[in-house]
């Protein structure tokens, strides 16, 4: 087994993990994390294609998680103030069952 | 030099907002409208170009794919360009008197709505699915803080949840584009297509990718949010929302499933994706019947009628419907867009003047709110797909398509749907028509509305009835650069 | 041998840590272990020969994401004990077969694509082919900022509607900030402002060279903007910057300055090269440290923004 | 191997066996401060002698250094977190300002 194999099987586990914590917590804070792990385990299965040809290294999925590091930097920042107005407001630290 | 113009449609409205954002709304009142009509001048010129020059390309850095990301303008992304282009300028022009009106905050509105626009229209060019990722990203994040704007509970609630699905639906997404990738060592949507064909991992890749849109577009399971979401935002924002970003999810899926995923489409994938999109047709238009709100009423209609859209799946594959089925659907998507757009903004008028859009408290509104009435009722009639509107034609090209196949059912899904429009559709029109209950002479003097606010949701609705007129055209650009099997 | 008791020390490291974020019951544990989850996925990335993304994450993903979740924290903490919550919506069981199914799902095809015989032709050993006229030497610098630059200026335009969304909900800096503002006194701690004075050039003359060095190394505008953001993290926290409610017209301009820049430079080459965001012949090199410097603004200010209560911020005098 | 070889290793070991011992301290010692007092002492030490070990193997002067730097401002930042947490740990406590010796 190669290096780069080795790790997209770690991914697929990473991403098993965060969905079992994407089900069972509630949580806006534990939530916001699982789906931080999620994003992390799919940057890991990139890095690992990058690095699956002995010959080279490829730079695009490189620049692909780097641009997605961002976004998932971003769009956490703006999670967890919506979060934090959330709990002001509500006082609830979850989400209602349905809002029907 | 036509090709410069697709980048453009991307950089004039995101420029806007910057220019927005620094120099404060109050001064830039002027800015934001030059940006908007530059903005729809460039997409109509586009447009143009595609029905006379054939497609669109432009290599983005010079850079031509599989290195560089490629903007690409068919005569789909041309149609779905103008729409938004005439949605957004109609948004615009509506948007300044109603947040002025309102108390609204225009200082956070202007900047998101105009990177919002700047975002669809590069969600409708770009062929290369890594920069989709990053556009599809840019849309949840100004999608859920306008949905989020009313800052009471049920919006914030329906934005974190919006903002949380969303958010695995990307993760979804860039996941199939990762597997894509490392198959085929290119972004580019045709041509990853083409290299990949029908192995194991493409099928997961692209079932990651659907699902992962799915969840952006509000498809029938993945839902719940969009109601609150839609409902409680600005009504300019409800606009946007409904008629286009959850659109351009959606638009993104059969993008991906006619030019990438081709050889993936067999009759039970079609069964299951349209059949996702049959159960939100008639599950949105009941839930649509039982609402106490105009605005409920109308975002549960979003529901119901962006699951015509996946009609088009099944019947693509089968050759005596793909035609017809294929205009149908695109016509459909533009023809709701107008619709929809014209019928929030006319539910923001009422609640400009009301107070509220409780539909019992709609009676006797008549005399006060003529104009918007019509347009009200003129967009429910496109909704139901009642002649002579663009929404007839559309429903009329997918009842055919799926009939001339033989393909009943679909046939009776188009069928149902139109009938419980026309159910939920009466029972708003009949209540804003109805007298001024007994005892009361009038209930309360409306607000004078600014004349913008009064003619732009009848202009966006004329739109979807001028789009009866102009079939014909509007089909021959949809012809540009098809792909094979619809042409 | 070593490689590979190494690499199986990582992933075990990495699951461990994932579990325990999901799974703990307490969610100071959960955030903290969070910030050593991401530091650990940097020691993964220079594993897998990925070192740009190595000095990204640890600045990125656990340097600022932390602050950001530490400060989250705090404000739900404020207002009572922990909460608990509701039970979950679904049985265990059910939960742990649904994990399993993806986890097996996404580890299996991630092997199986992983396993293909790799394509001939990639847009990375294209990008690798025309490094030589990209203008710099870095391949993923390359990537970025010229072969397909549009992501990076729409990324950059994330970072910007990340802020602008969070002034739409932010109602005002209580719901955003990492709690009060504290004036610098003379009661802080003496060690403190010896090693602000000892830090902040340090980490501005750090940022300067990742910028750089970008150009032929690992680095380049986001390492150098997540460094000065920590910069100015620890800046508000030390009571050195005030936050303000609006930012200031400075602000403004150096939140846009990067991507208005980079668009002209871009509009630009449709007119003197041949496309949209197209550098001209000879120029790339400039042109792009160029960008770079102005991005390293727009990435930096925003983070800190965010972190600081979304509003804006002005310089403390002691 | 060589002796330079040997040499790296002797430091590396000695360097993890300071921090396994600051470990153990960390997770066994009662209080804050005595826990302070293991982990900064112990991981301080071990990461110099660490940093001397893979300096040993740099292929410049220049990336010797710069391994020694990061010992360096490591020990600044150390010693600053450690004051900070004893100090916060002495207020939560309620403790006098100045103990008795």
């Amino acid at each position: 087994m190669t290096q780069a194999a080795f790790f997209s099987l770690v991914a697929g586990a990473l991403s098993g993990i965060a969905i079992y914590g994407l089900i069972t917590q509630r949580h806006l804070l534990r939530r916001i994390l699982a789906v931080n792990v999620l994003g992390n385990s799919v940057f890991l299965l990139l890095v690992a294609l990058a690095r699956r040809d002995p010959d080279y290294v490829d730079p695009v999925p490189h620049a692909m998680v780097l641009t997605g590091i961002v976004i998932a930097v971003s769009a956490t920042a703006f999670a967890l103030v919506l979060a934090r107005r959330y709990y002001s407001e509500t006082g609830l630290t979850h989400l209602p069952e349905d809002e029907e | 030099m036509s090709g410069v113009a697709l980048p453009l449609s991307f950089f004039v409205p995101l420029l806007t907002a910057l220019v927005v954002f620094v120099i404060g709304v109050r001064r830039a009142y002027g800015v934001i409208l030059l940006g908007a009509l530059t903005t729809l001048a460039v997409a109509l010129y586009v447009a143009y170009a595609v029905a006379v020059g054939g497609p669109q390309v432009h290599y983005l850095g010079g850079w031509e794919p599989p290195l560089g990301v490629e903007l690409y303008a068919d005569g789909l992304s041309a149609l779905m360009l103008a729409m938004t282009a005439l949605v957004g300028a109609g948004v615009t022009l509506y948007a300044g008197p109603y947040l002025r009106g309102k108390g609204h905050d225009g200082e956070r509105f202007w900047p998101l709505w105009l990177v919002q626009w700047a975002t669809l229209n590069g969600t409708f060019l770009s062929a290369d699915l890594f920069n989709l990722y990053v556009m599809l990203e840019l849309l949840t994040l100004t999608a859920a803080p306008l949905a989020a704007m009313a800052g009471d509970r049920p919006s914030l609630a329906a934005a974190m949840r919006y903002l949380l699905l969303a958010l695995l639906g990307s993760m979804a997404y860039l996941l199939g584009v990762a597997l894509l990738y490392g198959g085929t060592g290119t972004l580019h949507l045709r041509e990853a297509g083409e290299l990949a064909g029908a192995e194991p991992y493409t099928a997961v890749a692209a079932a990651l990718m659907t699902a992962g849109l799915f969840a952006k577009a509000a498809v029938f399971p993945l839902h719940i949010w969009l109601m609150p979401a839609h409902s409680n935002a600005p009504a300019p924002a409800s606009a946007a929302l409904s008629a286009l970003v959850a659109k351009a999810g959606l638009y993104l899926v059969l993008r991906l499933w006619l030019w990438t995923f081709p050889a993936l489409l067999s009759a039970p994938m079609g069964w299951l994706i349209g059949g996702l999109g049959a159960v939100a047709v008639v599950y949105g238009s009941v839930q649509a019947l039982r609402q106490p709100r105009l605005k409920q009423v109308i975002a549960y209609s979003t529901i119901a009628q962006l699951g015509y859209l996946l009609l088009l799946l099944p019947l693509v594959a089968l050759p005596a419907a793909a035609v017809s089925a294929w205009h149908g659907v695109v016509l459909h998507a533009l023809a709701h867009g107008f619709a929809k757009a014209g019928a929030f903004l006319a539910a923001g008028n009422m609640i400009y003047c009301l107070g509220h859009d409780r539909l019992e408290g709609l009676r006797g509104v008549t005399p006060y709110l003529s104009v918007t009435l019509l347009a009200l009722g003129l967009a429910f009639v496109s909704l139901m797909g009642l002649p002579p509107s663009g929404g007839f034609l559309a429903k009329w090209l997918l009842l055919e398509g799926a009939l001339a196949a033989g393909q009943w059912f679909w046939g009776g899904v188009v069928l149902l749907g139109g009938l419980i429009a026309a159910a939920y559709s009466f029972r708003v029109l009949a209540l804003a028509h109805a007298e001024v209950p007994h005892g009361y002479a009038e209930i309360r003097s409306p607000r004078r509305l600014p004349p913008a606010m009064e003619w732009a949701p009848l202009a966006l609705v004329l739109l979807a009835y001028g789009m009866l007129l102009g079939g014909v055209p509007i089909l021959e650009l949809l012809d540009q650069g098809a792909p094979e099997g619809v042409r | 041998m070593t490689e590979w008791a190494f690499d199986a020390l990582l992933a075990g490291g990495l699951l461990g840590l994932a579990w325990q974020i999901v799974a703990s019951r307490v969610l100071f544990r959960s955030v903290v272990l969070f910030i050593v989850f991401g530091l650990l996925m940097a020691v993964t990335w220079a594993r897998l020969h990925a070192p740009d993304l190595a000095l990204a994450e640890a600045a990125i993903g656990a340097g600022i994401t932390g602050a950001l979740l530490l400060s989250a924290y705090r404000a739900f903490l404020s207002r009572r004990g922990t909460d608990p919550g509701p039970p979950p919506v679904f049985p265990r069981w059910a939960a742990v077969g649904v994990a399993a199914l993806v986890g097996a799902l996404v580890g299996g095809i991630g092997w199986v694509v992983v396993g293909l015989e790799p394509p001939e032709q990639t847009a990375g050993r294209e990008a690798l082919a025309h490094l030589a006229i990209s203008g710099v030497e870095n391949p993923v610098t390359a990537v970025l900022l010229n072969f397909r630059s549009i992501d990076t200026l729409s990324e950059v335009v994330v970072l910007f509607v990340a802020f602008l969304a969070a002034r739409v909900v932010a109602q005002d800096l209580a719901h955003a900030g990492p709690g009060d503002w504290l004036r610098a006194s003379r009661n802080e701690p003496v060690l403190v402002q010896p090693l602000i004075a000892f830090i902040a050039p340090m980490t501005v003359l750090a940022a300067g060279y990742l910028l750089w060095s970008g150009e032929h190394q690992p680095g380049g505008a986001f390492q150098a903007g997540a460094v000065l953001a920590a910069l100015g993290v620890l800046l508000r926290l030390t009571g050195r910057l005030r936050p303000t409610s609006e930012p200031s017209l400075a602000e403004r301009l150096s939140l846009v300055g990067g991507v208005v820049l980079f668009s002209a430079i871009g509009l630009a080459g449709a007119g003197v090269a041949s496309a949209v965001l197209a550098y001209p012949e000879g120029w790339e090199y400039e042109l792009i440290l160029l960008v770079e410097t102005a991005l390293t603004i727009a990435i930096a200010l925003p983070l800190v923004l965010l972190f600081s209560g979304s509003g804006g911020l002005r310089r403390e005098v002691r | 191997m060589t002796l330079l070889e040997t040499l790296t290793v002797i430091l590396v070991s000695v360097g993890g066996l300071f921090f396994l011992t600051g470990t153990i301290g960390l997770l066994r010692f009662p209080s804050s401060f005595s826990r302070l007092h293991a982990l900064t002492k112990a991981d301080n030490v071990g990461l110099g002698f660490i940093a001397c070990g893979l300096a040993l193997q740099a292929e410049s002067v220049w990336v010797a250094m710069k391994i020694l730097l990061v010992w360096g401002v490591a020990l600044i930042a150390a010693t600053v977190s450690a004051h900070l947490i004893a100090r916060f740990t002495l207020r939560a406590a309620g403790g006098s300002r100045r103990t008795p010796p």
